[in-house]
């Protein structure tokens, strides 16, 4: 569904993205794993095309799209939730929610009907907002709004640009125990025929919703396969519990 | 997001009403003021319509506002296609120009985008100015009105015209309200709130800022299309960058992303110019010190300060006094 | 055209002139830009005070050096009553409110020079040390233009040096790259911003002063001079002395040999100049922040 | 603006022994002109011109009384236009004085004449106003650019100048400026070796130009500015040296009085030619600098004479014993007098001014920079250029 081949990226002297392939099947959740810096974002970045990588390629369902604009990928039907707060500041948690349904249901640039008040979209923004524990909140300011509602309205967003491939970047990062199981509870709630593809530091989350592992260091795949194995390697190990950063 | 609040409503039925009572009892020369005041009201609110709330601070609409004169001009004056034609060149014309300037400087943002539309607004005011075709500096003369005789208006008459123009700013408003109130409306909204998340929802951001700006370059085409009739005649000094800033200076004074406040702002600022000028040729010296004054009493613009205080005075009767009011200016994402 | 070395020479020499002119300008304007995120459009209006204070001074004194010290120190402190009074509570007020406020000086600056200084043209001599020919290069070129281009660079010397190796060039440097971070590093970046500020100020100051000798002292020359500044400004990109020097090189040349080689197309080459930048680099040629 | 000024002839009426034709007479005069942006200083000038002479010579109508209404063009056209437009509809004026810029006066004309309204012309020199646009409304008291220019060409020539570079501002003005005199000085006999027009009022640095005319070899340089471009353009040329080997010619306007000491020493030696210099040695003249010095503290320039001649003309007119709108225009395109720059009259074919032309030098005088008169080209007459009234 998804496939990197040999994607390369360098800013100056400085490689962060080393000939990494990946193949991602339709259905299959992927947790990427690695130490800050290893360039987990960066390749995020590159699949979805907000960087342009200097050399590899990037399919989606096997179509190329390594040349294709962000948005094109994104009307493919990829989407991401970002690590780092990336919301529609101003706007209330409708407001956010609407936009990216209205997008994804092609009623964005209607100028004579209201995407607000549309009924599909609207429909879409309370499913999204009832999955990710919004309901509550759909009419405040998401300025005003805890960090944890921020951090469900980042995957929100995402959600309801109804992708069929999903990235999602640390969406745990910063939120509580509880907020861990609800978003346990949120995956195991999507559609079975979604790719999902997450960059996690909790490695418990990673093992138990993976169906597969790829672990980056220094801009390079070092292993991929089975949660199993990845627990076993003495390198994932090293690499990985060596510098976990029990705060990140 | 835009909406339409009774505030909002019942500001621009006083603007309105203000307008008409205004012209229905002035002389000569105030009704000179209230068609100019109608025009650059229906220029301001064109303006804010991508500055105020697709975030695109335009330094070009003096250029869309002389293009559409220029087109109106040259259809009347120089091919003699009758004004009809030239109102729909203008409004062509404007909208053309505009969606090419928003389409190649889709990418640039904030101060860049601003210099960026100055130095295309710049262009054109140069061809103009040293065009022969088009009277170089010394404009074109002669240029006719809309002969609306049909529908039993005469144009020529400077009531009658002052009210069209009237009726005009509020049709280019209730249009603007109209758009931003669809999906194209929100989208552009979002645009400004967050325009990298907004392409990867996977919307094509630049033609939408492109297409947001040619329906602003085309209410600026018919601002210059109005001007010129009024007038008669056409110059290159309504391309110049002066008018596309005084221009922004009323949509910030009047209240950026309100759009009535807009119309505000270009009624304040003209008749404030015009009281001043009665007692002083030294007019700029006060009119600057109002707009600083302006900034110290608040910033949010004459109707963002109104709508200030009168939500406040709402949170108040809504909610027990020792709940602070929401503060509604926001600072981006956290 | 006749196309002799000494006429190319000449004219290179006419680029890098007005390319000084416009560096002294453009770096306050970029530097308060990059550090204080404040767009002064009053910045031109400093320029046309300095030439105004200038012309007195040298009016009074009989000389043109009262004119070069008067002028960026009256404008520096213009500068200081402008940031006490208006410029600090102006930095976190958003852009377009510095918008307003910056043209509502304009506007005022506008009337100060017309009521102190009347409607009509004014000009001043350049010092008499400086207002023969010289030869150089084997061309003979006014000895003042030389020395605004000599003048031009000792300040982008300075500038560099204070920049790069003292500890407020450092701290400079961090501010306009991460000013949350100068913050944390405990400097009081408040009183760099006013220092800069009036670094900023006096040197336009002083560039009205140098520029009053070649062109005329008019009320209306800071809002003339302002749209040249930006575009500098901003095809050099905001906040970097590199984009600075850059920016008003590249103006300053296209300009001259623009106006030698096409002289139709004069009025319109910065412009295509700068959309031709601002579409294929968004930020301009050297932005300071990534 | 509307600074309503009721200037009721005080003086005039104790002035009974004056020979008094006109008519007892309510005459209502709008000054349309520049009181702020960059003509600010000429619209001033021809304001006080005028109303000296209303002061020195409405004795001469003293049963009339003139009302005069002021009205700021800010020398944008639209805005003259409606400023001029609330002057004859709503202040119902009899006559209107001023305009300095060509542009204000071609968004005027057709509103002007089609209300019948007469207007004295008092600076704008496009020579379509009394040309293909002409009207019998407008007369003009000012100058047309060709006029001013066309003397020089034959001038020249006669004085050894045999091959010129012009230069001048890219507009409307400063091509009409330079063309009249190419035309006429190729008809003399001279050549025009290269010319340039520079950008309008965005140009700060000549140097390129004049690099580029100096290496073009010519006899002498001729050229159009004014205002902040005269000065700037003129001090340039100095120092590049230019002036020591190359002799600059004029529009008189580069050395105009007004700012002609702005210049300073660069302007020594400058030949211009204009329709009018203080120093001209004549009666009317020194009565005319002595008045006006008196009351402003400074000589009178082009700009003021301009003025005083529009106050001039108006009182002939109201003195033949015109009244309405109709007559004042008819009897002011039949004014002559001697003015201050000499004998004018309106030429009645075009309704522009024929007047003299002086060629002069600037000098160092006693007194700062003074004008040197080196020629007189008399009663200077447009061609009709199309004009049909």
């Amino acid at each position: 569904m998804l496939e990197a081949r040999d994607l390369r990226k360098s800013f100056g002297a400085l490689t962060v993205t080393n000939r990494v392939s990946l193949e991602v099947a339709r259905g299959e959740r992927r947790v990427l794993l690695g130490p800050n810096g290893a360039g987990k974002t960066t390749l995020f970045n590159l699949l979805v095309g907000e960087l342009r990588a200097d050399g590899g390629q990037i399919l989606i369902d096997g179509r190329d799209v390594t040349g294709l604009s962000v948005d094109a990928r994104a009307r493919l039907g990829l989407a991401r939730s970002y690590q780092k707060n990336n919301l529609f500041g101003g706007l209330t948690v409708r407001e956010n929610l609407s936009l990216a349904a209205a997008c994804a249901q092609g009623r964005a640039r209607t100028p004579w009907a209201d995407s607000l008040s549309d009924r599909g979209v609207a429909e879409a923004v309370d499913e999204v907002a009832q999955r990710v524990g919004l309901t509550e909140l759909l009419e405040v300011p998401v300025d005003t709004v805890p960090y944890g509602a921020r951090r469900r309205l980042e995957v929100g967003l995402a959600l309801a640009a109804r992708p069929r491939v999903l990235l999602m970047d640390e969406p745990t990062s910063g939120i509580g125990p509880g907020g861990i199981h609800a978003f346990h509870a949120l995956l195991r709630g999507l559609p079975a025929e979604l790719t999902i593809v997450i960059v996690e530091h909790d490695m418990d989350l990673a093992f138990e919703v993976a169906d597969r592992v790829t672990v980056l260091n220094y801009g390079e795949v070092v292993f991929d396969g089975p949660p199993r194995e990845a627990r076993d390697s003495a390198l994932v190990r090293e690499i990985y519990l060596g510098t976990w950063d029990g705060d990140a | 997001m835009f909406h339409q609040t009774p505030l909002k409503t019942a500001t621009v039925l006083l603007l309105a009403g203000l307008a008409v009572a205004y012209g229905l009892s002035t002389g000569f020369f105030g009704l000179e003021l209230l068609t100019e005041v109608a025009i650059l009201a229906i220029l301001a609110i064109a303006l804010d319509l991508v500055a105020g709330y697709g975030g695109m601070i335009s330094l070009c609409h003096g250029a869309l506002y002389g293009v559409g004169a220029y087109a109106f001009g040259s259809a009347t004056v120089l091919l003699g296609w009758g004004a009809p034609a030239g109102l729909a060149m203008a409004v062509g014309g404007g909208a053309l120009f505009a969606w090419a300037i928003g389409a190649v400087t889709a990418r640039t943002h904030g101060i860049f985008f601003i210099m960026a539309t100055l130095a295309f607004g710049q262009m054109a005011y140069a061809y103009l100015f040293e065009s022969p075709v088009f009277g170089g500096n010394d404009g074109l003369p002669g240029v006719p009105r809309l002969d609306a005789s049909a529908l039993g208006l005469d144009l020529n008459d400077s009531l009658t015209f002052a009210l069209t123009c009237l009726a005009l700013a509020l049709l280019a408003y209730a249009v603007s309200a109209a758009l931003l109130r669809s999906g194209f409306g929100r989208t552009l909204v979002g645009i400004r709130a967050n325009e990298a998340r907004m392409r990867v929802l996977g919307l094509p951001v630049w033609r939408h800022k492109a297409a947001a700006f040619g329906v602003s370059g085309a209410l600026a085409g018919l601002a210059g299309a109005l001007a010129a009739q009024h007038t008669m005649y056409i110059s290159p000094g309504l391309l110049h960058w002066t008018v596309s800033g005084e221009l922004l200076i009323m949509v910030i004074l009047g209240g950026l992303g309100t759009l009535v406040g807009a119309a505000l702002g270009a009624g304040v600022l003209v008749f404030l110019k015009h009281e001043v000028s009665r007692f002083t040729d030294h007019w700029h010296l006060v009119v600057g010190l109002v707009l600083i004054a302006a900034v110290l009493a608040g910033g949010r613009g004459l109707y963002g300060q109104l709508e200030h205080l009168w939500e406040r005075r709402r949170a108040a009767r809504r909610a027990p006094p020792e709940t602070p009011a929401p503060d509604e200016e926001t600072t981006g994402h956290a | 055209m006749t196309a002799d070395v000494s006429f190319w020479i000449v004219q290179a020499l006419n680029a890098l002139q007005l390319s000084m002119l416009f560096f002294l300008l453009s770096v306050g304007l970029t530097v308060i830009f990059g550090l204080l995120h404040f767009v002064n459009l009053a910045h031109g209006a400093l320029y046309a005070l300095g030439a105004f204070v200038g012309f007195t001074a040298a009016t009074l004194a009989g000389s043109y050096w009262a004119a070069f010290a008067a002028a960026p120190i009256v404008v520096a402190l213009v500068g200081v009553l402008l940031y006490w009074a208006l410029i600090r509570r102006m930095r976190s007020a958003g852009p377009m409110n510095q918008v307003l406020v910056t043209f509502g000086l304009i506007f005022v600056f506008l009337d100060v020079f017309r009521i102190g200084w009347g409607d009509i043209a004014l000009g001043f001599a350049e010092p008499e040390l400086f207002s023969g020919r010289s030869e150089l290069l084997g061309v003979v070129y006014p000895t003042y233009r030389l020395f605004i281009i000599g003048l031009g660079l000792a300040v982008l010397a300075a500038l560099s040096l204070v920049l790069t190796r003292t500890q407020i060039g450092a701290i400079i440097r961090a501010g306009v790259d991460n000013d949350a971070m100068a913050a944390c590093m405990g400097i009081n970046v408040e009183r760099v911003f006013f220092l800069v500020f009036c670094v900023g100020c006096a040197l336009a100051g002083l560039a009205g002063a140098v520029a009053a000798p070649v062109l005329s002292v008019t009320t209306d020359m800071g809002t003339a001079i302002l749209i040249p500044t930006l575009i500098v400004v901003v095809i050099g990109g905001l906040g970097s002395l590199k984009g600075a020097i850059a920016g008003s090189l590249l103006i300053g040349f296209v300009q001259t040999f623009g106006s030698v080689l096409a002289p139709q197309l004069a009025a319109i080459l910065i412009y295509a100049l700068l959309a031709g930048v601002l579409i294929l680099k968004p930020a301009g040629l050297f932005p300071a922040r990534g | 603006m509307t600074r309503l000024n009721r200037f009721l002839l005080a003086g005039a009426a104790m002035l009974l022994a004056a020979p008094s034709v006109g008519q007892a007479e309510d005459y209502k005069v709008g000054l349309l002109l520049p009181y702020s942006g960059v003509y600010a200083a000429l619209g001033q000038e021809i304001d006080d011109g005028f109303m000296l002479a209303l002061k020195e010579r409405g004795g001469e109508i003293a049963d009339a009384q003139i009302e005069v209404v002021r009205e700021d063009t800010e020398v944008k056209p639209p805005v003259g236009l409606s400023k001029a437009r609330k002057l004859i509809l709503q202040d119902e004026i009899d006559v209107m004085v001023g305009i300095v810029s060509s542009g204000v006066l071609g968004a005027i004309r057709d509103f002007v004449h089609q209300s019948g309204t007469p207007l004295i012309v008092a600076n704008a020199g496009n020579d379509d106003a009394t040309g293909a646009r002409c009207s019998a409304y407008i007369t003009r008291q000012s100058f047309s650019n060709g006029q001013v220019n066309r003397p020089m060409g034959p001038w020249m020539f006669e004085n050894g100048i045999k091959t010129v570079y012009t230069l001048a501002p890219d507009y409307a003005a400063g091509h009409q400026m330079i063309d009249n005199f190419k035309a006429a000085f190729e008809e003399a006999g001279g050549k025009v070796v290269g010319q340039e027009f520079t950008p309008f009022q965005t140009t700060k640095d000549f140097g390129p130009y004049l690099t580029k005319a100096k290496a073009a070899g010519p006899d002498a340089i001729f050229v159009f500015y004014a205002g902040g471009e005269a000065i700037s353009f003129v001090k340039q040329y100095a120092s590049f040296g230019l002036s020591e080997e190359v002799p600059l010619y004029g529009s008189g306007f580069l050395t105009s009085p007004l700012y002609v000491n702005a210049e300073g020493p660069a302007a020594e030696g400058v030949i211009a030619g204009l329709h009018y210099i203080p120093t001209l040695d004549t009666p009317e003249n020194k009565a005319f600098v002595e008045a006006y010095t008196r009351d402003h503290g400074k000589a009178p320039s082009e700009y003021a004479v301009q003025g005083y001649d529009a106050g001039q003309a108006l009182v002939e007119a109201i003195k033949s014993g015109a009244t309405d709108k109709e007559a004042l225009a008819a009897a002011l395109s039949k004014v002559s007098f001697t003015s201050p720059r000499g004998p004018v009259e309106i030429d009645p074919a075009t309704n522009n001014i024929v007047q003299n032309i002086y060629v002069f030098e600037t000098v160092a005088g006693s007194d700062g920079l003074t004008q040197k008169l080196l020629g007189t080209v008399e009663a200077v007459r447009d061609p009709v250029n199309g004009c049909a009234m």
